[in-house]
């Protein structure tokens, strides 16, 4: 240890370290009643807080003013009217769709809320609040949100 | 303290290895409406919620953003704590710290883990140490009690067959306690016979992997008072960390839990631990570390716990009634253990443990929460102040 | 409630774009001793009592990051816990503790890489698992349907929100720790290339940045043992909202306007246009920095984009918003919010150098977390 | 998705795979993965009590005191503890998971810092606390600057 050993240098350090990750999604009994009637009948549906009337979709299991525990189906359209929408023209590896694509939020006709969920047969530029929106399913269908393929507008 | 502080109603799921029936939120929403009814209180009493789990574990980022309205606690003041394993006594401390500010009426403590979503998470590069190194050797907290257990050993002369001894006890308490995962009803011979991780630590000497959710709410004291007839005083709390791999610790058979626990006794003029405090909840997640803990918290001398184990000391209505409630080998979602060690013992000092309630008064217990390489929580429960 | 809180010392390193010569402990380190030299004090007994950190792990490494950097902020056998959540979170849990009478001076330290990992990866790893996340939706795109909501109902003009970023530049060219600062016109933003609609690249929060900011908070009598010039914390507020973005009206942020009046009420501030002399809020985007105004009071719903027209919000106006060019000149998640409150306190010491507001008395410090300002943190100060 | 073959599960589940890289900036810690490539084993030490720690620190934890200098812990050490894993964890070199043959071990360096390792010695029973070891180091032109840069270490006669 005392013999003269050569400097180590302190030239800087760059690492990459890769994290793998496979995490798994439980939709729990209310999700996958929603899931599963997309995925068979083709319809979206609402649930009903009994404390307070709303209809919130997508479910929850609880009321998230209330904290009522939610159990009564409501059967939707599946229409409704875009309150808002955005053209995501960045590149995400994550992205499920090649850029650009648009986002809009469609507020649900006899419900609560807005569901969150992709635009499509619209040109991109003449997207308007309000329109009327109509969802499009996917032929193949596995039980995911995704079974929504988009929503247009209704004619 | 501005303001005394009690908890007033506690909660929990029964703790299960896969809960495919409901959704992380859905699972802390399961122990938070136990937690309320508990406590005779509604969400809207709730004016602050702080919660946590060991977020990478369950492979999300953020998650009190969207478990919040599961709680039907949109609207509310909150915020998210993350420290590994001391995840909930690090939520509890927060609770603690914010209900004796005096601002709040009542506070919710929540954590969780649901590791069934999160199988094998721990093996990737060590569940995550320092970025570059310590993750390049297969770590994982089985490795990390593989060598204290051979050090306790070592240094103790203890042999494998009374780390099997404090695996039974522990199952034994189990068996009492409804909301316990694994409840197997074993003997020394299957304990020994059990496959090996890394010796000695056998697959039954590790906690399970768990997923379940456990909350409380602390109201300062004349809250609490209005509340309940049966509050459980929080004497005091300490986050003991330390932040570093084992090969930095001078003794790998300690954690901070000796000094921590000092130091909390200290504060609280606790001179005779094993009499002072009549109930013990300690975060043991494999079973040699309970004999370690036993000695580190101040029950005995050091490395003699597993002395006690040979004499059958050690049990609900033995001498030492250390962790009655079957403890972490029984029952570990990770980020909510140190919160089901806080309401197993709040429920003892309360009298309501049922089944594995410890026979006569419990004046004051101790919960903690362990997590890391030797991090420690300690909290003090009491019956009256 | 025992006393007051009071912020003695506070440091901020440069934000940079990349820092591959530091250690994110480095950077920890740098302002933890920045502080304790500020003070005098120590990582012993009777002297720093405990650690509140606020940082995200899946930023800064694999599990459990934290737990081997601590150490560098004092953890070691020490009162130690950890917000996971934006840097104001921690200043508001900091106060807590104090608050509690669970201890007498807390560190609170704040730091993020965001060049070690792809930020817009891990914001979209924190949408709920089933429905949002699925879809693709992130933050930045939560961040566009808002943006969209708020200014088709309110008639928010394009050239409204770019004169934010002109201004925040502007008022970043004062500050030497701020990582851009080139000055832009209202055209330039607008010809800049479309991220997200109506949100485009220059009105977003420039990324990657590094950076770390520390502050030592301490009860009312150790405060003013500590420095004559303390800068006390008067109100705290937090609130959630929604989740899904659907649930929600995104034009008007309920849960901003709620946590103003809690820390309003605990402060008792009643006009806070008048009463704040400086405002430094947390903008990822442009909008933002007017739907926020909207939310703490400082105009009528909907009228945001009439304040910034006014000039009240500039250097020089009735109220000065981010005088520092707050997070559009570049700051690193989890560490704004607390570096918002840091930069208050400076305003409020009169040590902000160029950015100084004169006679600055009371401030509002505003740190956000969450898709679309979900979770929401105020925090006013006064000298 | 055809029912013949899958079974409609109760429950909906689903995964979320994902590989992430991350760019970790090494600063202070530079020295250390320079020297393990050239087969040097480098400590920071504590200007208050000249403690040496592996992983290098910027500062003691117990006095928080900037660290500086380097000190070279030379090429042996005692055994601290040793243990054998009989379940397969991951590689990180590799990403995959594998089983370990050879005992995971601390030791004790010359210069006092204690560092992790592997043994060469597969046999748990034959290895004794306080035995010396030597470093047994890769190739030079597979070393990366990573603790496994140090192959094993192997049991040396005293």
């Amino acid at each position: 240890m005392t013999q003269n050993l050569p400097e180590i240098p302190d030239t800087l350090v760059n690492v990459d370290v890769i994290g793998y990750s496979n995490f798994l999604v439980n939709t729990g009994a209310t999700g996958t009643k929603f899931l599963k009637e997309i995925r068979d009948n083709k319809k979206i549906m609402g649930i009903k807080c009994p404390s307070c009337g709303k209809v919130y979709v997508p479910p929850k299991l609880h009321c998230p003013t209330c904290f009522a525990r939610m159990s009564e189906w409501v059967k939707l359209s599946g229409k409704g009217s875009l309150t808002s929408y955005t053209v995501v023209r960045y590149e995400e590896p994550y992205l499920p769709k090649q850029p650009p694509f648009a986002y809009g939020i469609i507020q649900m006709d006899s419900a609560d809320t807005g569901i969150a969920h992709f635009l499509g047969e619209v040109d991109l530029d003449k997207i308007k609040i309000g329109m009327h929106l109509e969802p499009v399913f996917k032929e193949e269908r596995e039980g995911s949100i995704l079974d929504i393929d988009y929503f247009k507008p209704s004619s | 303290m501005a303001e005394r502080i009690a908890i007033v109603g506690v909660g929990q799921t029964h703790h299960k290895s896969k809960r495919l029936d409901v959704t992380t939120a859905e699972m802390c929403a399961e122990a938070v409406e136990r937690c309320l009814e508990d406590a005779q209180m509604t969400m809207k009493d709730i004016d602050n919620i702080v919660m946590g789990s060991f977020e990478v574990a369950d492979g999300y980022y953020s998650p009190d953003k969207w478990i919040i309205p599961e709680l039907g606690a949109v609207g509310k003041s909150g915020l998210e704590m993350q420290n590994v394993g001391t995840t909930g006594g690090v939520v509890a401390a927060t609770g603690f710290n914010i209900a004796a500010t005096g601002l709040f009426d009542a506070v919710l403590c929540l954590a969780w883990q649901k590791m069934d979503e999160a199988a094998g998470a721990f093996g990737r590069g060590g569940g995550g140490t320092n970025e570059y190194w310590t993750g390049q050797f297969p770590m994982s907290p089985i490795t990390n009690f593989a060598r204290r257990a051979y050090a306790y050993m070592d240094r103790s002369g203890c042999t494998e067959e009374h780390f099997a001894m404090v695996r039974v006890k522990q199952d034994q308490c189990a068996m009492k306690n409804e909301y316990a995962q694994l409840r197997l009803g074993l003997t020394l011979e299957k304990v020994m016979n059990d496959a090996l991780l890394a010796w000695p630590i056998r697959r039954l000497h590790m906690c399970p992997t768990t997923a379940g959710a456990a909350a409380c709410i602390v109201c300062p004291e004349g809250k609490a008072k209005k509340v309940t007839n049966k509050p459980v005083w929080v004497e005091d709390w300490y986050t003991c960390h330390q932040g570093g791999s084992l090969t930095m610790a001078e003794d790998p058979t300690s954690s901070t839990l000796a000094y921590a626990s000092n130091l909390v006794y200290k504060r609280n003029g606790i001179t005779n631990p094993p009499k002072d405090i009549q109930a013990w909840e300690v975060y043991e997640p494999a079973s040699p570390a309970e004999l370690r803990w036993i000695e580190e918290v101040g029950i005995c001398e050091d490395y003699t716990a597993w002395k006690l184990f040979e004499q059958n000391k050690v049990g609900i209505d033995k001498e030492i009634p250390f962790n009655p409630s079957g403890g972490v080998t029984a029952t570990n979602p990770i980020g909510a253990t140190p919160v089901v060690r806080l309401v197993e013992a709040a429920l003892q000092v309360r009298g309501d443990a049922g089944e594995h309630q410890i026979p006569g008064t419990i004046n004051r217990a101790m919960a903690t929460g362990y997590g890391g390489q030797g991090e420690n929580v300690i909290m003090l429960l009491r019956k009256t102040l | 409630m025992a006393g007051r809180v009071g912020i003695v010392a506070v440091a901020q390193t440069k934000f940079e774009g990349k820092t591959l010569d530091k250690h994110t402990a480095e950077l920890m380190y740098d302002v933890t001793r920045d502080v304790m030299g500020q003070t005098g004090l120590e990582f012993k007994e009777g002297s720093i009592d405990g650690t509140v950190a606020a940082s995200y792990d899946l930023l800064s490494g694999p599990a459990g990051a934290y737990m081997f950097l601590g150490y560098v902020v004092g953890a070691y056998q020490r009162e130690d816990e950890r917000v996971l959540e934006d840097g104001a979170l921690a200043v508001y849990y900091g106060a807590m503790q104090i608050l509690s009478g669970h201890c007498d001076t807390v560190l609170l330290v704040s730091y993020t890489k965001e060049s070690a990992i792809d930020k817009n990866l891990y914001e979209w790893v924190g949408m709920d698992q089933i429905y949002q996340r699925r879809v693709g939706l992130d933050f930045v795109s939560a961040a566009g349907l808002q943006a969209m909501r708020y200014t088709t109902k309110y008639g928010i003009t394009p050239e409204q929100c770019a004169k934010v970023v002109v201004k925040a530049r502007k008022n970043a060219s004062n500050n030497p720790n701020a990582m851009c600062c080139d000055s832009l016109t209202v055209d330039d933003v607008l010809r800049s290339k479309m991220l997200c609609d109506p949100i485009r690249v220059q009105e977003a929060k420039p990324t990657p940045v590094d950076g770390a900011c520390a502050m030592i908070l301490a009860s009312e009598d150790r405060a003013k043992k500590i420095t004559d010039k303390p800068v006390w914390i008067t109100g705290l507020g937090t609130c959630y909202d929604q989740h899904d973005l659907g649930w929600r009206e995104l034009a008007d942020c309920e849960s901003l306007t709620t946590a103003a009046q809690r820390a309003y009420k605990m402060a008792g501030i009643k006009d806070p246009m008048k009463e704040f002399d400086v405002a430094e809020i947390s903008e990822q985007y442009s909008y933002q920095e007017l739907l926020w105004s909207e939310g703490l009071g400082f105009c009528g719903k909907g009228e945001g984009g009439k304040l910034i027209d006014s000039g009240k919000t500039d250097m020089g106006g009735e109220l000065p918003i981010n005088p520092s060019g707050g997070m559009l000149s570049g700051l690193p998640v989890c560490v704004a919010g607390m570096q918002r409150a840091a930069e208050c306190v400076l305003q409020l010491r009169g040590e902000a150098g160029a950015r100084q507001v004169s006679g600055a008395t009371k401030a509002v410090a505003h740190g956000v977390d969450g898709p679309a300002g979900q979770l929401q943190c105020v925090i006013t100060l006064e000298n | 998705m055809t029912t013949e073959q899958k079974q409609d599960p109760e429950f909906i589940q689903f995964r979320y795979p994902r590989e992430v890289t991350y760019h970790h900036a090494l600063g202070y810690q530079s020295k250390f993965a320079n020297g393990l490539k050239q087969g040097r084993i480098l400590a920071t030490k504590c200007p208050v009590d000249g403690r040496c720690t592996i992983p290098p620190r910027i500062v003691c934890p117990m006095h928080h005191v900037r660290q500086t200098e380097w000190v070279d812990q030379g090429q042996r050490g005692r055994l601290i503890s040793a243990f054998k894993i009989n379940f397969p964890m991951f590689n990180s070199r590799t990403g995959e998971l594998q089983t370990w043959e050879n005992p995971i071990i601390a030791v004790e360096l010359e210069g006092g810092a204690r560092m992790d390792g592997w043994c060469m010695e597969t046999d748990p029973s034959k290895l004794k606390t306080g035995m010396l070891l030597e470093a047994v180091w890769r190739p030079e032109e597979e070393r990366q600057g990573r603790a496994d840069d140090i192959m094993y270490w192997k049991p040396i006669e005293e």
